[in-house]
């Protein structure tokens, strides 16, 4: 297979695997939705082979050259990204075939027992296989997001991603209601901003291709306009400090898997798209810095912010979606540090995505990822930025031990583990095992994160 | 196009931001909407002042049509309570003039870009038209759609599905009270219907070389929908049959990419002398679905009226004015 | 004066006749005391009104297809704001009894069901 | 003035009116309403962009056209599940207001 075969095989695959769930209905779904993950997932390692051995790999829709047409593009980024969409989405897969399946499920990740979620009653029964092809529109999303080189095409791709979300917040019943509709309100707000800042962009410049932009770009009031429009659009739609508000109440509402699939993959397609833009094209305006200076700052806040109201939380999701704001912190960090240190520290930006949900303890993925981001910062002599990781580290720690030993030992003797289908554990155990391996395979993910870095 | 300002102009220009702020402002939600519902009609005056005859037809039938009566029935089902707001709705507090500083500072900002624009800008037509020939249709906006950039436009019909997914989700709301069948509502039907479809075909049809297209053919088909539904009402679950036509636009606009890319020059590369057929194709099956999935919009998740309990905010609904339903009386 | 210039002029006599019934319309619309008398001045004058235009238009049309399309406008319109305003109507006097006398709100009444 | 620089700056009030309602609303759907607006100004600059290609090619940049038909269908699809999700919102919590808008009170 061909890299730009790879390539179309990764974008066609999830959203065809929607068709297929749609049409098969309430039985058929999971099988559709399971048999896709699977071959998304090789999809992806190809497409990743590809990418190492031969570089950017690009396709141009319909055959049209950009600027009128469209181009797709996998550079070591795009695939990375590509590459833990589709783990992680297999883990969500096989974690959701047994929660939606279950008649009258609970939620095995409320073991420690705080007070009931505000979600109230779920959504009937009999719509919650929707979850299937809405997910599986989520993944497509997320694929195109990240390969498409055209900033219209992006905001096509945020919509879709957007909706999909809030499809997925409000299978949790009418009592999610209220969270889903004020994800809806700002995603539609923030992608209303992107928008209003392509079109200065292409105004002013007569493209929507990244990579054309990058060069023709002509500093100017309207320039810096459309970066602190489409920056801020994105702000609200990654959920970082201040505007990370909408973030716990609708991620601690979804159901479990929806939960996971919205911290672990939505809202990184926004910082994403963050890091294309700062990295990408507005990096070369001229005092360009302060931006992503300002970014850090904010992610540190949110680092220690998220942190300290994790740990506040009583029940497990409600943590989980607290640090979920403390992870996107690291992540503006990591893009602080990769815009001021250029080519390799863009691989610490990638590093950082990878940091699971873990304190970063050795021997997992998270810590890989947090290793990299200090290495990074004592490179760059950012000792604020490794303080702050070494306090968010052990914020997370505190409450991660805090949970756990809720669940051990808390936990009421007639919630026995045996409740607990065993996919949900299997899938969490393998999702586990990822984060080891992440470790284990540190390096050529780094040699990957590196193709094609702009700077 | 005629590039001199007219009389004309500047009156549809006051006409349309006066009728935007009162549908943001007005005190009493339902004359709101309709103010919207009036914007929507005169924004479409003003597509065609701006040589956008395309984007006229969609604002005319989706953007005032189907969103308006989206926005009228919401309003009926939130009923009197719910549709009740503050007396200064928009009224300056603290809080927001903050937020009308940071509105104003922005359009100050945009005017500033605006004016330093070149009068004359070349944009992308150049290209966009000398390719026309290749593109299989000579409607550019259509070659643009289409062909050009159909990548965003399969990923679009993609986001109207994931809206009546998201609306599929949500749990059955109680059914509306509904009037008895009037013979005159059904008499509308029967001559309006079979026109709808005549000319959704057409618009379709005629979208290659002149404004229309699927997106405006399936506002129309769509229109005529709502209309069935309010003479008999419809029930668009996620049945077999519904799901099957919902999914059909964006499943063969996909099974095309993945032909084109498996035997031909790559992804949604239509060969030029296929592509106005495959365009057609792709079109006749994207309105069909996209028709049937505003209807579903519309339409929502009704409990069946067997179904006990319906709680009061039905039962007062009916007294709302704005209830969209002709004779939606108690 | 060569038969195109009759022709405009009496286009734009045409034109100009309909416009005088919508402006009467909509002044009855706005000073009309109550719904039915609205009504009455809205979907009459507005027809005519129409008329007159769709008549002063095929004047000015290039070929007999577009004619028939502007006939094909003016038909459908007055098929569809009769039968609106009888639904309107309908509704207004379920919802006041026999004898509606004044309309509750303001001028945006005879929108409401007219859509 | 051109025409395209009228619509453009009536493009440009709409946004800032939309924008405006968006945040200072309390009613979600007068939110809907105030995004709508948003949309149709910056849909109305584009459009207007688009028209200032005369005396350089025959006809607008099509390209702009397209961006504001996807852009349209994508804002009724996202409202129509706003309005769903709405009528959900206040048949489950009585309001039509976002919790943290909500006081004693008032609707």
């Amino acid at each position: 297979m061909t890299g730009s075969a790879a390539l179309v095989t990764v974008l066609v695959v999830p959203l065809a695997g929607a068709v297929a769930a749609l049409l098969a209905g309430r039985r058929g779904a999971v099988a559709a939705g399971l048999l896709t993950s699977a071959l998304g997932v090789a999809a992806a390692f190809v497409l990743a082979g590809a990418v190492l051995a031969g570089g950017m790999q690009r396709v141009a829709v319909g055959g049209w050259a950009v600027p009128l047409g469209i181009e797709l593009r996998a550079d070591g980024l795009a695939a990375a990204m590509l590459l833990m969409t589709a783990v992680i989405g297999a883990g969500i897969a096989v974690y959701a075939w047994r929660y939606f399946g279950a008649a009258g499920h609970h939620d095995p990740h409320d073991l420690a027992a705080g007070p009931p979620g505000p979600a109230g009653k779920a959504a009937p029964a009999s719509t919650q296989w929707l979850f299937w092809p809405v997910w599986l529109l989520a993944w497509g999303a997320l694929n195109a997001l990240y390969l498409s080189g055209d900033l219209f095409n992006l905001y096509v791709t945020l919509e879709l991603l957007g909706l999909a979300a809030v499809a997925l917040v409000a299978l949790a019943g009418a009592g999610a209601a209220a969270a889903a509709l004020r994800y809806l309100l700002l995603t539609l707000l923030g992608s209303m901003l992107y928008i209003l800042g392509v079109e200065l962009l292409y105004a002013a410049h007569q493209t929507m291709d990244l990579l054309q932009l990058r060069e023709r770009l002509q500093p100017g009031l309207s320039v810096w306009l459309a970066a602190a429009l489409m920056t801020t659009g994105l702000l609200v739609k990654t959920a970082i400090f201040p505007l990370h508000f909408w973030l716990p109440p609708a991620h601690g509402s979804a159901p479990a898997p929806v939960s996971a699939a919205l911290s672990a993959l939505v809202v990184k397609a926004g910082f994403y798209l963050l890091a294309r833009l700062w990295l990408d094209l507005f990096g070369a305006l001229p005092g360009a810095g302060v931006v992503p200076a300002l970014l850090g700052a904010l992610g540190a806040c949110a680092v220690l912010w998220g942190g300290v109201q994790a740990l506040r939380q009583t029940r497990l999701k409600a943590m989980i979606a607290y640090s979920t704001v403390a992870q996107l912190g690291y992540l503006m960090i990591a893009l602080l540090l990769a815009s001021g240190a250029g080519g390799a520290a863009a691989g610490a930006a990638g590093g950082a995505m990878h940091a699971g949900r873990d304190p970063g303890l050795p021997p997992t993925g998270g810590f890989v990822g947090k290793f990299a981001l200090v290495e990074a910062a004592v490179r760059a002599g950012a000792w604020w930025a490794v303080a702050v990781v070494l306090a968010g580290s052990l914020l997370a720690a505190a409450f991660l031990f805090h949970a756990l030993s809720r669940a051990f030992a808390d936990a009421p003797a007639d919630k026995t583990s045996a409740e607990v289908p065993a996919a949900p554990q299997l899938a969490a155990l393998a999702l586990a095992l990822v984060a080891v391996a992440l470790a284990a395979a540190g390096e050529p993910l780094r040699r990957l994160l590196t193709v094609g870095a702009a700077t | 196009m005629a590039a001199e300002v007219q009389v004309f102009d500047a009156v549809l220009v006051v006409l349309l931001l006066w009728l935007g702020w009162r549908a943001l402002a007005s005190a009493d939600l339902f004359k709101a909407v309709v103010q919207f519902i009036v914007f929507g009609l005169l924004l479409s005056l003003a597509w065609v002042r701006l040589g956008a005859p395309d984007v006229a037809l969609a604002e005319a039938a989706i953007g005032a049509g189907l969103a308006g009566a989206l926005l009228l029935d919401t309003l009926a089902r939130l009923g009197r309570s719910g549709a009740a707001d503050e007396a200064r709705p928009l009224g300056l507090t603290p809080a927001r003039t903050g937020i009308a500083l940071a509105a104003l500072g922005l359009a100050a900002l945009l005017v500033a870009s605006a004016l330093a624009l070149p009068e004359r800008w070349p944009g992308l037509a150049e290209p966009a038209l000398q390719q026309l020939r290749a593109s299989g249709v000579s409607n550019p906006v259509t070659a643009t759609l289409l062909n050009y950039r159909a990548w965003d436009t399969l990923l679009e019909v993609g986001v109207l599905m994931l809206a009546v997914l998201g609306v599929w989700i949500l749990e059955a709301e109680p059914a509306l009270p509904r009037p008895a069948p009037d013979p005159m509502l059904g008499l509308l039907l029967r001559v309006l219907l079979p026109l709808t479809v005549i000319v959704a075909g057409y618009l379709l049809w005629v979208g290659a070389h002149a404004p229309g297209g699927a997106f405006q053919g399936a506002a129309l088909l769509a229109a005529g929908g709502v209309l069935w539904h309010l003479a008999r009402p419809l029930s668009l679950g996620p049945s077999p049959v519904v799901r099957a036509v919902v999914v059909l636009g964006f499943a063969v606009f996909l099974a095309v990419g993945v032909a084109t890319a498996v035997l031909g020059g790559g992804l949604l590369t239509f060969p030029p002398e296929h592509a106005g057929a495959i365009i057609l194709v792709i079109e006749a099956a994207a309105m069909l679905s996209i028709a049937l999935i505003m209807v579903a919009l519309f339409v929502g998740r009704e409990r069946a009226p067997s179904d006990a309990g319906i709680p009061d905010s039905a039962a007062d609904a009916s007294a709302v004015p704005g209830a969209p339903n002709p004779g939606a009386a108690p | 004066m060569s038969g195109d210039d009759v022709r405009g002029a009496l286009s734009l006599l045409l034109i100009a006749a309909g416009m005088l019934f919508f402006l009467a319309g909509s002044v009855g619309v706005l000073r009309l005391p109550d719904l039915l008398s609205r009504l009455h001045a809205l979907t009459k004058a507005d027809n005519l009104g129409l008329g007159l235009v769709v008549l002063g238009l095929m004047l000015q049309a290039d070929d007999a297809f577009e004619v028939l399309r502007l006939l094909l406008v003016w038909l459908l319109v007055l098929f569809a704001s009769s039968v609106a305003c009888y639904l309107v109507a309908r509704s207004a006097l379920r919802a006041h009894g026999d004898a509606p006398t004044a309309a509750p709100e303001g001028p945006d009444e005879d929108t409401r069901d007219g859509r | 003035m051109s025409l395209a620089l009228l619509y453009g700056l009536a493009g440009i009030a709409l946004v800032a009116m939309g924008l405006y309602a968006a945040l200072a609303a309390r009613h979600v759907l007068r939110r809907l309403l105030g995004l709508n607006v948003l949309g149709s100004g910056v849909f109305m600059m584009l459009v207007a962009l688009a028209s200032r290609t005369t005396g350089i090619a025959t006809r607008p940049d099509p390209v702009p056209h397209a961006m504001v038909l996807t852009g349209i269908v994508v804002a009724v699809s996202a409202t129509a599940l706003g309005l769903a999700l709405l009528r959900r919102m206040h048949a489950h919590d009585g309001s039509p207001r976002l919790p943290e808008d909500r006081d004693a009170g008032s609707p």
